[in-house]
């Protein structure tokens, strides 16, 4: 018996008890999902190693699942995460209903990432693919039918359009190449932009709508902000990272030969990342409620991403992994500190709470840490993978004005990370939020150790660039020699990120010795009330909270940019084609006499045209 | 007094004509009543027309020039040879029978019909649609 | 006395003449002799097929008339095949609606499995016949039970729909009768293998005249687009079990003998592409026409002529493996829309109310029932892991072989519109607020066990297929392998 | 002399440098300032007497942990860039870390002061500074994109992201980059416009409209620290304008003397950069946000795409 | 009224090709071939019957033995079509009301007329099923000639009831006649519906085997099915106003 099959039986196995022992006892199911996944992910990192295969025959076809160090990687981030997102999960979901089903979707989309990462056949990754469709999609809609018809329905029409946009694609890879193993078709040139183009057309298709690449993105806000949070971690941060996997795998041949199609391909496709990034940052800012604004942000975050798998040089790709990785981090984070905040505030209306801060100070340090990261502010993680994308994009692929691009957005970033930390953690205190409590410690300890992460990479980014560079190598690069603290480019500028943040950490201590022992006896501190407000008071039940349009000037200033509204888009053209379909099936009148006439006239038509029909 | 046979060679085309011509008449009014006529009665006689017009043809194609009935009468054993094919008429009686069963059961669900709509009317009866 | 083919005719038979006896000795005798009939007829399938498989095929001569000149009965891999689901999955809706008739008369009730069980014999005839007009005859008992099962309810509708489908039927016959004749007319034979022996000396316009009427009989039997108007409407209106044996039986043999005469009687070329072609709009408007219903057991009808069309255009690909997945797809569509039907006809026992809005969170008070209609959806839907994937896949990578894109694509997306509907459904067991109010029915333990069954099937077929590829292998071969079929027949 | 100490030493002289500097430039902007209104003026040095008389205040107000820290950011955005930047061409004075960022670095440490500071003003919950943060942030979406089109022409031109090649290279041609790539020397300058707030971008702070904006909460050492980073701030911004376009300071070798004249040439270049933000700041009106980010927009941005085709082209 | 002209137009085209068609099929030309060495089923049936099965009747010997299969099929067809006769005009009993049947009273020379024919009627029609193998009909006709017998005596009087248990153990036991016979070939050679071995000689009333036993059974169900149609169908009350 396999290790990776071990390791699937034990997820869906468990997915099942799981789902079952709800009935029997509601405690039990969260204890039995994350025992579950506990012994799941322990086995693996403990038993699999590279190279594991499983071999068998399904239906007339020969499956493979097989682990390479690509795949590795990606398991790393489904794997850990979900662990983090389900120790998260004990207590979030606590007291809700239908925790059979929560957790039972939950470990089916999880067996069904794990699915997807290690198949190395084409039919098994569209099999593992639909189960974590469906799974996730059972988990979007698992906060009751409001957001059936509206984020339900979406999601799952994208990915079924994407689903079926791969299978075309391997249907066709099948018969021009005669194979279903993804090695095989590679080895055969199956992706090359210039032989069969659509094959990779519509896999990037396929992978693009699960990446919420720009014109196929409008599911993603909804879906991730409707979903509960401790899945929303996952969903955003690791699950959609299954595009990412995908489209690197489709690009893996042009990476290796640079050729015209692909260049083509690979530009469009970074544009189209540029331009989703710039989507979801702008649309981001004017959200009001905490969930949708990170929602949009992980659209932005995916389009970065999309943007330095598409580069296809060193800096970019592992730009791209490095992203994928620490935006699984503190975006997780920063969705659990959103869950947090849903918990014990009640809500996440950014109108409506504020001021924080006092009440709940870790998970403001879990969301400083990780905004500044979202930000890429040095010295946290965030700045190297900023770092890397614009190096890549500057000196190794001559795209300066997709740079530019991707710099305004991570600029217009600071403004929704900042509208993030404000509206929930700062400005004044309100009176509902009074008697707020920590969230549990459950809790907190993933989104901790979460941040610890954007921490780490901050100063040794090397962690994550060394098994990046590995699976980098399966994916046929040559395997260069990365440096544990600092960055380098072609040119041979280099950044010292330890020094770095030595620097900074120094000359923080110092300053705040100094700020905080001088005149300590003479600081007196205050509440949020007391404040100089030229001349008036404040009075009991007054609200100062500035929340409302928060970035009205910008908006105002990038009105154009927000003409362009690509959700409306699609919903007329659904309206459309619901009218039209309204208006076809009249064909079907009632009266059977009618039916008979038609049955003749097609008797007519065949008679009349039967020399060109059969002959 | 002409034999048979003569006359038939005489107006070959023409009994041609008016054998197969009456069949597909009969199937081409039939059909008539079928798609045109409102009333469902018209409409169930004009199905059993459509069958006789068939059943007709049947006979007709079956029908061997001065052949006899396919019956070994005494006297008659050895003349297989001048006797008429005699399938179609033994497809024909299956027809029929089930023609009629047809009908009957159209007959009935008609007056189902008019005593739920107060109508023999198709156009009128019909509630499901689309 | 050994077991051949013929007892697949003659036990519902008897059985029929019989039940009006045994109903005045024992009341219950009409309940229960059709449920020992179709056991029985599962009997024979088990008896046979390993025969079929071995010898090729069986064929038994009746009256003792060698081949050409008497009628015949042919068992091949194929219609043994779709003989031994047909009866299992007849068992099966035998066995779901045992107790089903019960708020009705018990006068009724004879009749009701006279009916029901002669149509699930007389699709077994019309696909194990060897001779035309026998299939005639065969098709014309279905057509008599079906219109009679149809009007079965009291309602106006049933008699409406029940008209609508006799017209159309006799539409039919007719059309079936001309083919037959003009066929016999040009090779003094019925039997199907003869008349493809001598096929290529028919003339040119004989040929496609017959084989135009041919088409549009056997297209209505088969639900092909301009043709089935009444399908909606029967499948609607009748009984529930009888809807299931609708789309799961009486569809089935439709089809087969459409393709049974398209593919061996006939040797016409561009049958394959009137099949896609045909098939690919039955199937186009049957989805689009399945969205905005608000019938349930109607949008099920539409989505099974959308099926049906699925089935034409794998059978017009003609490949080995088109036709591979196409009886795959015949299969999984017969049991999952039986299963549909089953599940569905309880929400509406329960909800009073034929329209989709019954269904709303109704999962609360059946939640099996729910459950098991949600998992049919998605296998007919075609998500893996259920078996309703399998049988698309073969077909897509049959299309793609034969390097078919648009065809591809545009069954793709239909398939999109179907996932629509279907989710909405869904959505509407699981995530309504109800506010229609409902009568309380659970479903009976022989309902449970059925349609448990039949989910069973779907789900271990959709996680390891093996177990009838090799059979289907055999049917497809079958089918395509015209010639020792005629050789076989004809000795 | 080479040892940590050393540097140790050049890193504090470097930044009591600066911070004087800045200091100065403070005191001689409002002197101007004054002067063009037929006002009198505060002396040069009024600066550090405002300065000394926030840290010699009675009582703090505090409000809370990030109103604490956030004068500490600015410091750490100042000193951070200032130690990455090369104040002097030549020799080991005040080299620092000079060898240890890029210009990408540079451009996202300018930042980090801000956002602390926003975050600090975030937590006095004082309405005007939430709207100066507000208005802050997105002026800076609007000067960064000018900057960053310059700072990419150059990268191109020059292949290179560190200032010390782009020193070295007018030090060896002898040939100032304004020269080299001018439309990036507009944009930048433009782009400085906005960065260093004085009008008619000062519509964050706005005095006599939001009271002060961010900083209207901050007092006592509080608000000493700010202006202290403030002016360190002033002229790293400047240096870094004067090295990267006015070829640095500091050709005269090693030599105490040398050094000398070097910092002489640097504070004269810094301060002519300076009067150009200062001159506009006097003869123009204060734009509103929307309309400073237009103007950004507008032709700076303009300026900037000319320059990086530039660089591409020739 | 344009619908209509379209539909005209479709029924020009449809017998156009029909005509067309069959004008290739010419009339009473001799197609059976060979009789001696028959290449058509039709020389075939007409070469065995007289031979093998000694039936005189050649139809008959088609309708019974060839093509039994069919008959029985179609012996079903119409006991389904009472069925769902049946089922689809069934009414519950609180619908039931003794309102008599409709029917115009018929004068007293009908009745003693129907009364005289009724029992002729029903021997003619018996001989017909009983001769069905040496002389022009059978089972069908006769039973025809039977259903006719009853559909007098059911319009003359409006008291005549047929009785509904009677004829159900007559078409019953006439359906399992037939089947039984079938599977007696089948028990006893192997194949449905096969004749016995004797078979006697041409032309004799006690020819052909099993056929005229078949024959009979079929008369009598088509008789009784066909009489209960009419029954049902005279029986559906008239529709209250």
């Amino acid at each position: 018996m396999n290790t990776l099959t071990i390791i699937l039986l034990i997820l869906t196995i468990g997915a099942a008890f799981t789902y079952f022992i709800n009935a029997v006892n509601h405690k039990l199911t969260a204890i039995s999902a994350f025992v579950t996944i506990t012994i799941a992910t322990g086995y693996f990192f403990g038993l699999a190693e590279l190279g594991d295969q499983f071999k068998f025959a399904l239906g007339d076809f020969s499956m493979q699942w097989g682990l390479n160090a690509f795949s590795y990687y990606f398991i790393y981030i489904v794997l850990g995460l979900s662990w983090l997102a389900l120790l998260y999960s004990i207590a979030y979901m606590e007291g809700k209903a239908r925790l059979g089903y929560y957790y039972g979707a939950f470990l089916l989309t999880i067996a069904g990432m794990f699915g997807v990462v290690i198949s190395q056949d084409f039919i098994s990754l569209f099999i593992f693919w639909e189960i974590m469709t469906w799974a996730s999609f059972l988990l979007v809609i698992y906060n009751y039918y409001y957001n059936i018809k509206t984020e339900g329905m979406k999601y799952m029409i994208f990915s079924a359009i994407g689903a079926y946009a791969m299978l075309t694609a391997i249907v066709f890879i099948h018969h021009y190449y005669g194979t279903f193993l993804i090695g095989e078709a590679l080895s055969k040139g199956a992706f090359s932009f210039n032989q069969h183009i659509f094959i990779p057309i519509f896999l990037l298709l396929g992978f693009g709508i699960k990446a919420a690449v720009m014109p196929f993105h409008v599911w993603a806000p909804g879906a991730y902000a409707k979903t509960p949070m401790s899945f929303t971690a996952v969903f955003s941060g690791a699950l959609s990272k299954m595009g990412i996997f995908g489209i690197a795998l489709v690009f893996s041949t042009y990476y290796i030969t640079h050729n015209a199609g692909g260049f083509i391909a690979s530009q469009i496709l970074a544009w189209m990342g540029g331009i989703t990034a710039v989507m979801g940052t702008i649309y981001a800012l004017i959200q009001t409620d905490a969930k949708r604004l990170l929602a949009y942000s992980s659209v932005a975050q995916l389009g970065y991403i999309v943007v330095g798998l598409s580069t296809g040089t060193k800096l970019g790709i592992m730009a791209a992994l490095y992203l994928a990785v620490l935006h699984a981090a503190f975006k997780g984070a920063l969705f659990m500190v959103a869950g947090a905040v849903e918990k014990q505030a009640g809500t996440t209306d950014m109108t409506k709470i504020s001021g924080l801060i006092k009440r709940m100070p870790w998970t403001f340090l879990v969301a400083l840490i990780s905004i500044i990261t979202l930000a890429g502010v040095p010295p946290l993680g965030g700045f190297v993978g900023k770092w890397l994308i614009y190096e890549a994009l500057i000196t190794e692929s001559n795209n300066y004005f997709l740079a530019i691009v991707i710099f305004f957005s991570s600029t217009a970033a600071f403004l929704y990370s900042y509208r993030f930390l404000f509206g929930l953690f700062l400005g004044q205190e309100e009176e509902e939020t009074k008697d707020v409590k920590e969230a549990p410690v459950t809790m907190l300890i993933p989104m901790l150790m979460l941040s610890f992460v954007s921490i780490i990479t901050g100063v040794m980014p090397g962690l994550v660039f060394n098994p990046a560079a590995k699976a980098m190598n399966a994916l046929g690069f040559a395997d260069t020699n990365w440096d544990m603290t600092s960055l380098s480019n072609i040119w041979g500028n280099t950044t010292d990120l330890s020094l770095i943040g030595i620097f900074i950490i120094i000359v923080f201590i110092l300053g705040f010795a100094v700020l905080t022992l001088k005149g300590r006896k003479k600081t007196k501190s205050v509440g949020t009330k007391d404040i100089s407000s030229s001349g008036e008071l404040w009075k009991e039940g007054e609200n100062w909270t500035f929340q409302q349009d928060f970035f009205k000037p910008f908006q105002r200033a990038a009105a154009p940019l927000y003409k362009f509204d690509m959700d409306k888009i699609w919903s007329d053209m659904g309206n459309a084609l619901e009218a039209f379909f309204g208006f076809f099936r009249k064909v079907y009148t009632g009266n059977g006499q009618t039916y008979a006439i038609y049955v003749i006239a097609f008797l007519a038509i065949l008679l009349i045209f039967k020399d060109y029909i059969f002959n | 007094m002409m034999e048979f046979s003569e006359i038939f060679f005489k107006y070959k085309d023409l009994i041609t004509v008016a054998v197969y011509g009456t069949a597909i008449m009969l199937i081409i009014i039939g059909l008539y009543g079928v798609l045109l006529k409102k009333h469902l009665v018209k409409i169930a006689i004009g199905l059993t027309i459509m069958d006789s017009g068939i059943n007709l043809l049947f006979v007709a194609v079956g029908y061997i020039q001065n052949g006899t009935a396919p019956i070994f009468s005494p006297g008659h054993e050895g003349d297989a040879i001048r006797m008429v094919d005699p399938v179609p008429q033994a497809l024909v009686l299956t027809a029929i029978v089930i023609g009629f069963a047809v009908t009957a059961l159209a007959l009935s669900l008609i007056i189902r019909l008019y005593k739920h709509h107060h109508t023999a009317n198709i156009d009128q009866i019909n509630s499901l649609k689309w | 006395m050994v077991i051949s083919p013929v007892h697949y005719i003659v036990a519902p038979l008897l059985a029929a003449f019989a039940i009006a006896l045994l109903s005045k000795i024992y009341k219950n005798a009409a309940r229960i002799v059709p449920g020992i009939v179709l056991f029985y007829n599962i009997v024979i399938s088990l008896v046979l097929m390993p025969q079929v498989l071995e010898k090729g095929m069986i064929s038994e001569v009746i009256a003792g008339w060698e081949a050409p000149w008497g009628i015949n009965l042919v068992l091949t891999p194929f219609s043994g095949f779709l003989t031994t689901a047909v009866s299992v999955i007849g068992f099966a809706i035998w066995l779901y609606g045992y107790k089903f008739k019960v708020r009705l008369q018990g006068g009724e009730v004879k009749y009701y499995e006279i009916l029901q069980m002669m149509m699930i014999a007389g699709s077994l005839g019309v696909i194990i016949t060897g001779d035309l007009f026998n299939m005639f005859v065969f098709i014309e008992i279905v057509g008599i039970t079906a219109y009679s099962l149809t009007a079965f309810y009291r309602g106006r509708d049933g008699a409406e729909a029940s008209f609508k489908y006799l017209l159309i039927g006799s539409l039919a016959s007719i059309f079936l009768l001309m083919g037959i004749l003009i066929i016999y007319t040009q090779t003094g034979s019925l039997n199907m293998a003869q008349i493809a022996e001598r096929m290529p000396m028919v003339p040119q316009t004989m040929k496609v005249t017959a084989l135009i009427f041919f088409l549009i009989a056997l297209g209505i039997e088969a639900e092909m687009f301009p043709m089935n108007g009444w399908a909606p409407d029967a499948y609607s209106q009748a009984p529930s079990p009888t809807s299931a044996v609708f789309a799961a039986v009486v569809s089935v043999a439709g089809v087969y003998a459409l393709i049974r005469v398209t593919f061996t009687v006939f040797d016409v070329e561009g049958v394959h592409q009137y099949l896609i072609v045909m098939g690919f709009v039955t199937m186009l408007v049957a989805e689009i026409s399945a969205v905005a219903q608000v019938n349930l057991k109607r949008m099920l009808a539409y989505s099974s002529l959308g099926q049906m069309g699925l089935v034409l255009i794998a059978f017009g690909i003609g490949s080995h493996l088109a036709v591979f997945g196409a009886i795959f797809l015949m299969l999984n569509h017969a049991v999952i829309k039986a299963l549909l039907f089953m599940s569905g006809s309880y929400f509406i026992y329960n909800s009073d109310d034929k329209r989709l809005i019954g269904l709303n969170g109704i999962h609360k008070r059946l939640p099996f029932v729910s459950a098991i209609f949600s998992i049919a959806a998605f296998a007919i839907i075609g998500f893996p892991p259920f078996s309703g994937f399998w049988s698309k896949f073969y077909i897509l990578i049959a299309a793609g072989d034969e390097n078919m894109i648009f065809l591809i694509i545009g069954i793709l997306m239909v398939t999109i519109i179907e996932l629509v509907y279907y989710l909405r459904t869904v959505a509407r067991i699981y995530f309504y607020k109800d506010e229609v109010e409902h009568t309380e029915h659970k479903p009976s333990i022989n309902a449970i066990v059925a349609m448990s069954f039949l989910t069973l099937f779907i789900i271990v077929i959709g996680i390891y297929p093996n177990l009838i590829t090799g059979y289907l292998h055999q049917a497809a071969d079958s089918l395509l392998d015209k010639a020792s079929y005629i050789q076989h027949i004809l000795k | 002399m080479e040892g940590i100490g050393f540097e140790i030493l050049g890193a504090l002289l470097t930044t009591i440098l600066a911070f004087v500097v800045g200091m100065f430039f403070g005191g001689l902007n409002r002197k101007i300032t004054a002067r063009t209104q037929n006002r009198v003026g505060p002396p040069v040095y009024q600066n550090f007497i405002d300065l000394m008389k926030l840290q010699a205040k009675r009582t703090n107000i505090a409000h809370g942990f990030m109103g604490h820290v956030a004068p500490i950011w600015i410091i750490i955005a100042a000193t951070t860039v200032l130690m990455f930047i090369p104040i002097l061409h030549d020799g080991l004075w005040f080299r620092n870390l000079t060898f240890r960022g890029d210009l990408i670095f540079l451009l996202y440490m300018m930042v980090f002061g801000s956002l602390g500071m926003a975050l600090g003003a975030g937590q006095s919950g004082n309405p005007n500074s939430a709207i100066g943060v507000s208005r802050g942030l997105s002026q800076m979406v609007g000067f960064e994109i000018p900057f960053v089109l310059a700072l990419v022409s150059l990268m191109i031109q020059f292949q290179t992201t560190s200032i010390q090649d782009l020193m070295a290279y007018q030090h060896e041609t002898g040939q100032w980059i304004i020269f080299a790539n001018p439309f990036a020397f507009l944009a930048t300058i433009l782009s400085y416009l906005g960065m260093f707030r004085y009008s008619p971008f000062d519509i964050v702070g706005a005095p006599a409209e939001l009271a002060s904006g961010p900083i209207s909460e901050f007092g006592g050492k509080y608000l000493g620290t700010v202006m202290t980073g403030g002016s360190i701030f002033t002229f790293v911004k400047l240096v870094l304008m004067v090295d990267i376009f006015f070829g640095g300071a500091g050709n005269f070798g090693t030599g105490f003397w040398g050094v000398v004249a070097g910092l002489v040439e640097l504070v004269v270049k810094t301060f002519i950069v300076y009067l150009i933000p200062v001159f506009i700041g006097l003869v123009s009106p204060r734009f509103r946000t929307e309309q400073a980010i237009r103007f950004f927009w507008k032709w700076p941005t303009v300026f900037g795409v000319i320059a990086v085709l530039w660089a591409v082209f020739l | 009224m344009l619908k209509k002209y379209i539909i005209f137009a479709l029924i020009a085209i449809l017998g156009f090709y029909l005509a067309s068609t069959f004008k290739e099929i010419p009339f009473g030309a001799n197609r059976l071939g060979d009789l001696n060495d028959p290449e058509t089923v039709s020389a075939f049936y007409l070469q065995k019957s007289p031979e093998d099965l000694h039936v005189a009747n050649a139809i008959t010997a088609i309708v019974v033995n060839f093509r039994g299969f069919d008959t029985l099929g179609e012996v079903t067809v119409l006991f389904l079509a009472v069925t769902g006769l049946t089922s689809i005009l069934y009414r519950k009993e609180e619908e039931e009301d003794e309102e008599e049947r409709l029917s115009i009273p018929s004068s007293s020379l009908v009745r003693t007329g129907a009364k005289i024919l009724f029992p002729l009627i029903l021997v003619l029609g018996m001989y017909v099923f009983i001769h069905g193998h040496l002389t022009p009909g059978g089972g069908f006709q006769g039973g025809a000639i039977i259903a006719t017998g009853f559909l007098l005596m059911l319009i003359t009087y409006k008291t005549f009831f047929t009785n509904h248990n009677v004829m159900t153990w007559l078409e019953s036991i006439a359906g399992l006649g037939f089947v039984i016979a079938g599977l007696y070939g089948l028990i006893v050679y192997g194949s449905f519906l096969q004749n016995t071995a004797w078979t006697g000689n041409l032309n004799d009333l006690l020819s052909g085997g099993l056929i005229p036993l078949i024959y009979i059974f079929i008369g009598l169900k088509v008789g009784t099915e066909l009489t209960s149609v009419l029954d049902i169908l005279l029986n559906i009350k008239p529709r209250k106003k």
